[in-house]
């Protein structure tokens, strides 16, 4: 696929809001603005921009609970989920799901599931709504490689390829599940290999390479669109930081770490896209600036943003009822 | 016959505009009036179709829907709970069916963690329109891994209707006011009760699923009850009845949320009261009627509130020693003798 | 494998056990002596006489609801078998469990599991301890092909292959779960190859032929005890009866199951024993004598069996507490 | 600070012979222990090892035991618990871990159809000498996927015991009776302990896992509690005790089997209680005890026992909701005033 620049600038500040995004998310962390567990996606940021550039806004999307940058690039405004990592009521869940459970309705991202494997059989249903509905949507549906080894994964990926269901399934594999390495975790450490044991297309993509993502994303959301049935994608990406705010890291070697830092998605695409013209200093100033801009808002939005009622606390338990 | 009892209790006297049923005909016809009025309704789960459904609830609906609404699944209890709950968020109206309550407990992280969580967690913007149909109870000597009653466990969980059709009318309403809510409904059929069988009005329709019922009046004592124990608690009224015992049966009907003030209306007058749960004691759902008693109407009561549950074991094969693990009417005599006796 | 005469014979007799004990069981159930559920095994006695033959006693067996002849082959009396579906305190299970929890703790045969799936992975627990104790021995778990789309059958399979454990996984595919065809409940219906995506030894065998299945028996036990690891085998067999004693078997046609009896494992064996002469008609009279004694002295001694007192309800919910 | 109030009541005044600890490295200390004494014992779960355990309880265990004994597992809940089951069976001593509650649903069809029955099922051939171990309930701002306290759930099955460490001493002597135990035993091990610290006796070892205690004696009333909440409770006492209101704190230490006659006893002394539980309200363990002081000591009570639970929500995210979805010292002070006020 022959790159143009705008397409390519357009990803690559994708990628951009992403990553200055989290890192103003671990200073916030510090100061205590942002609690409980954040999971950075810092490194592993061209699979989600990669793979929304093939979803329309109608598609469907499930994740995990490392999910700012998918939310991000989804189209949820920054301010929403800065306001939610604050636990404010201005965020898109109220202040009550926090980093690990992001939703908008609006976009069609069905969140934020901190159970491992458990946002599986919630994608394959939305996308069998779709099918009963005689719709052409697609749901994409993200997880870490270590949710493979759950029941819920193999429940759900065998009744989306019994039942031709039109889900895109997005393994992030950065070969860690918090400490556990692929190899501790799968006796068949080819991901895609083990997808295919369904009867399902299946193949492994450099989720470091974004233009490499958004290609094998739009080949399989086209094929399933076209009513090929469910794609399974396994993107071979990297965690750079701890699995959450707290971890030793005495699972991997600073080395490890530092080698994939190689491959970095971001400066590798800056590099190409200055050797194509897309890109110069000026233009990667006045991005950063803009994106610098978007996130300073969005802290001071959350920052001005309000507490949800305590009297609220019960509202939403059920639907239809008051308060 | 406690089946006949329980019926009679609600169907009153065999009348014109009646028909003859049973609790599994009614299930049926609320299952295929809800498929033909709403398109977005479908039945999945385990051999629902070409086999007839295990307990022939969903017996001839394959032939007559088709096997996209009466979906039979592969045995993937949290995949397909699952795919309910997703599928309900995509715009349709499922109704899951798991087997035995059992069972269910495969999916429970599915039910809990997220059909009875999204709504709350995502700020209001996720209702889970799902029903989920599931067999509970002993007295068909099913063993330990088929027979237990654990809609307790699951009338503790927020966000979440809990629903026990306890008559032929309830097995023939209760359905479609789920279908109507916009929460996930839970929906506990004893299959004790499946061929019990009486009068159903010929129109029957609809019903509420927010109050509990006063299925026979009294005044000594109440006792209160759900799903397979009322047809036991309205023979065990007649029983006392004949000592001069006059006993008030509630049928709790929803487990979640519980009619709590029908409860206390009951034991004003009363002042005495019996719960009956075929759940395991300990941490019952009649501990919690208990519990609420204790503190809407400790004043009222001129003895303590007595429970009568399963025994704490799993429920045996055996059929003596099922009898003797859940309540049996002798035994909910024994324990209204015991309150009435008690105390002032 | 060259068969011997006694050794054909013990394994036609073997089967005949069972399929005469389940025919008297269908009898009386029909006379209300045995309720509950009653899943027969009649069509596929060919799989659990051959996959003993290959054990010793000190390895250990796990299978299902569906497990009558498993029970009788691996050395459970009879009598203990007939008073335990007849609810009597003298029952292998005291009565407690009924046709579908058969438990013999003395020959290691470990149930009798009525969650489908639910047995694979006490099984690798099993095999866990032996192979933390060094001890030699192989745990034999079955199950029926429609357990594999059980979320449990996935992670007791990834944890057998990860750690190497010596189990032997038996998977009946009987071609239905109640009235589900496979092809209904499985996206890949090569069962052996699903097997393999977990990196174990995986291949099918006729389970109506007694003599393949002890011959895969004893080759994958063999391997299993050499440190082989885990071994798959999926043995294609057919269940005659209904799935339990109320079925009215819409699922299927009259037609398909009498093709399947056309290779019913006792009369093509029975066949083949009289052609290398190990079997002919005063044989086979003596040898349905001997079948037809046990199982009437199994019967009378359920029938005088007793009703476990109900004082004794409570007993052994906890271990270790008087009654 | 509760948590320091907790150890207080529990370690009494520094002493010679004691040592400075945590609630965390006393649970670390009983699993070494373990490890030592017995070499059936091993650890089991995710992150266990490499990790250093999600909440670094296990740290530093793989290094002295290694990768057998302290053994990392897949993302494979019902796998590694059934595994456990089974090699409990095989004559093994498991200890398994989960993380947290939540996560343990996906594990239940084990734990309760499996675990809890085979003993019962067998007619007491097999028991199944397992260790369960998980972290349970909020305060750490995880939301509702992290957060809830489900221990009441598991209180309610017959089969296992079921206990919840409140104190340093419980969190380094627990585990041991337990592993002793030949049934399945699950340890709740509250988030919020884990960096509670206090005075504990250096030759701290293993501790009964069959009785209720009294943390704190007193006169007016009993507050009944365990876990997480026993800090609040002793804070709570204390702050009753300076308007002369006498409150006694009753720890469960074991949800299952309950210790009936403690709470009755204490109950008969001050005629008054409150239940303070986690737990949601409806179907709470704190609606057993009630349910329990109703049937053991109704004649006893002055005014009808008050429970101070969780709020029926998933628990959110942000501290204020959070904060005011669980048990507070204000509320729980609050309940106990009302209950000292109420009646005679
Ligand atoms: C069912 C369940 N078990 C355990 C956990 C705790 N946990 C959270 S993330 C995680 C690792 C997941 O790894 P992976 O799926 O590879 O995703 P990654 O974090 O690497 O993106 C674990 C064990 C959980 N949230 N849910
Ligand atoms: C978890 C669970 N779900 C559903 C059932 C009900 N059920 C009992 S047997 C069965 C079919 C199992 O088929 P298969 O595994 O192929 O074994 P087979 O009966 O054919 O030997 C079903 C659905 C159950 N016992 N457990
Ligand atoms: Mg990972
Ligand atoms: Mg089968």
């Amino acid at each position: 696929m022959t790159l143009d620049a705008e397409h390519g600038l357009h990803l690559y500040r994708e990628m951009l809001r992403i990553r200055r995004f989290e890192e103003r998310c671990v200073e916030l962390y510090s100061a205590g603005d942002i609690r409980g567990f954040l999971h950075l996606y810092i490194g592993e940021e061209a699979v989600a921009t990669g793979v929304m550039e093939a979803l329309t806004p109608d598609d469907a999307v499930v994740a995990t609970y490392r999910e700012h940058g998918h939310a991000l690039v989804r189209g949820v405004e920054a301010e929403a989920l800065m306001a939610e990592m604050f636990g404010k009521v201005e965020g898109c869940s109220r202040g009550r799901g926090g980093s690990m459970h992001l939703f908008d309705a609006d976009r069609r991202f069905y969140g934020g599931n901190a159970i491992v494997g458990g946002g599986l059989p919630i994608a394959i249903g939305l996308a069998l709504a779709d099918k009963m509905q005689r719709r052409r949507r697609v749901t994409a549906c993200f997880f870490g490689e270590g949710a493979m080894a759950e029941g819920e994964f193999h429940e759900a990926m065998n009744l989306a390829a019994l039942w031709d269901l039109p889900v895109l399934f997005c393994c992030e594999n950065n070969l860690y599940a918090m400490g556990t390495a692929l190899a501790r975790s799968e006796s068949e450490v080819d991901l895609a290999l083990k997808a295919a044991s369904y009867e399902m297309p299946a193949w492994p993509v450099d989720g470091m390479d974004v233009v490499a993502v958004e290609e094998a994303a739009r080949r399989a959301v086209a094929a399933i669109r076209g009513g090929g049935g469910p794609h399974f994608l396994e993107f071979r990406t990297y965690r750079y930081r701890a699995h959450s705010m707290y971890d030793p890291e005495l699972y991997r070697s600073k080395a490890e770490v530092e080698e994939w830092k190689q491959r970095d998605p971001l400066d590798a695409f800056a590099a190409h896209l200055r050797t194509i013209g897309a890109l110069d200093d000026d233009v990667e100033a006045q991005l950063e600036a803009e994106v610098a801009g978007e996130i300073d808002a969005a802290v001071a939005f959350a920052e001005a943003g309000t507490d949800e009622p305590v009297d609220d606390l019960t509202r939403f338990v059920l639907a239809g009822e008051a308060p | 016959m406690t089946a006949t009892a329980a019926s009679a209790a609600t169907a009153g006297p065999a009348a014109a505009g009646t028909v003859r049923t049973t609790y599994r005909d009614a299930m049926r016809a609320a299952l295929r009036e809800a498929l033909q009025r709403d398109e977005r309704v479908f039945l999945m789960g385990e051999d629902v179709g070409r086999y007839g459904g295990c307990f022939a609830v969903s017996k001839g609906l394959l032939d007559e829907f088709g096997p996209e609404r009466v979906r039979d699944t592969p045995l993937s209890e949290a995949g397909f709970v699952g795919a309910g709950i997703g599928a309900a968020l995509g715009g349709m109206r499922p109704i899951v069916e798991i087997m035995t309550v059992n069972f269910s407990l495969l999916a429970l992280d599915q039910i809990l963690n997220n059909a009875a969580t999204l709504l709350h967690m995502s700020g209001g913007q996720l209702n889970v329109p799902l029903v989920i149909r599931m067999t509970t109870g002993a007295g068909r000597q099913l063993a330990a891994q088929h027979s237990h009653s654990l809609e307790g466990m699951y009338a503790h969980i927020p966000g979440i209707k809990v629903v026990a059709p306890a008559t032929l009318e309830d097995a023939r309403g209760m359905l479609w006011t789920a279908l109507e809510d916009p929460n996930p409904v839970l929906i506990f059929e004893h299959g004790g009760l499946y061929n019990m069988e009486g009068e159903l009005a010929a129109d029957a329709g609809p019903v509420d699923i927010s109050r509990a019922v006063v299925r026979r009046p009294g005044e000594r004592l109440t006792l209160v009850t759900y799903g397979g124990s009322l047809g036991k608690c309205i023979a065990a009224a007649d029983e006392l009845a004949r000592e001069d015992i006059s006993a008030e049966v509630v049928d709790l009907r929803v487990l979640r949320p519980l009619d709590t003030s029908a409860i206390l209306a009951s034991v004003a007058r009363t002042h005495r009261a019996v719960v009956v749960d075929e759940g395991w004691r300990s941490g019952s759902l009649a501990a919690e009627v208990s519990a609420r008693i204790m503190e809407g109407a400790f004043w009222d009561l001129d003895a303590p509130v007595g429970r009568v549950c399963a025994a704490e074991v799993p429920i045996p094969y055996a059929r003596h020693l099922e009898e003797a693990a859940v309540p049996q009417v002798a035994g909910i005599v024994a324990a209204a003798r015991e309150v009435v006796d008690a105390g002032g």
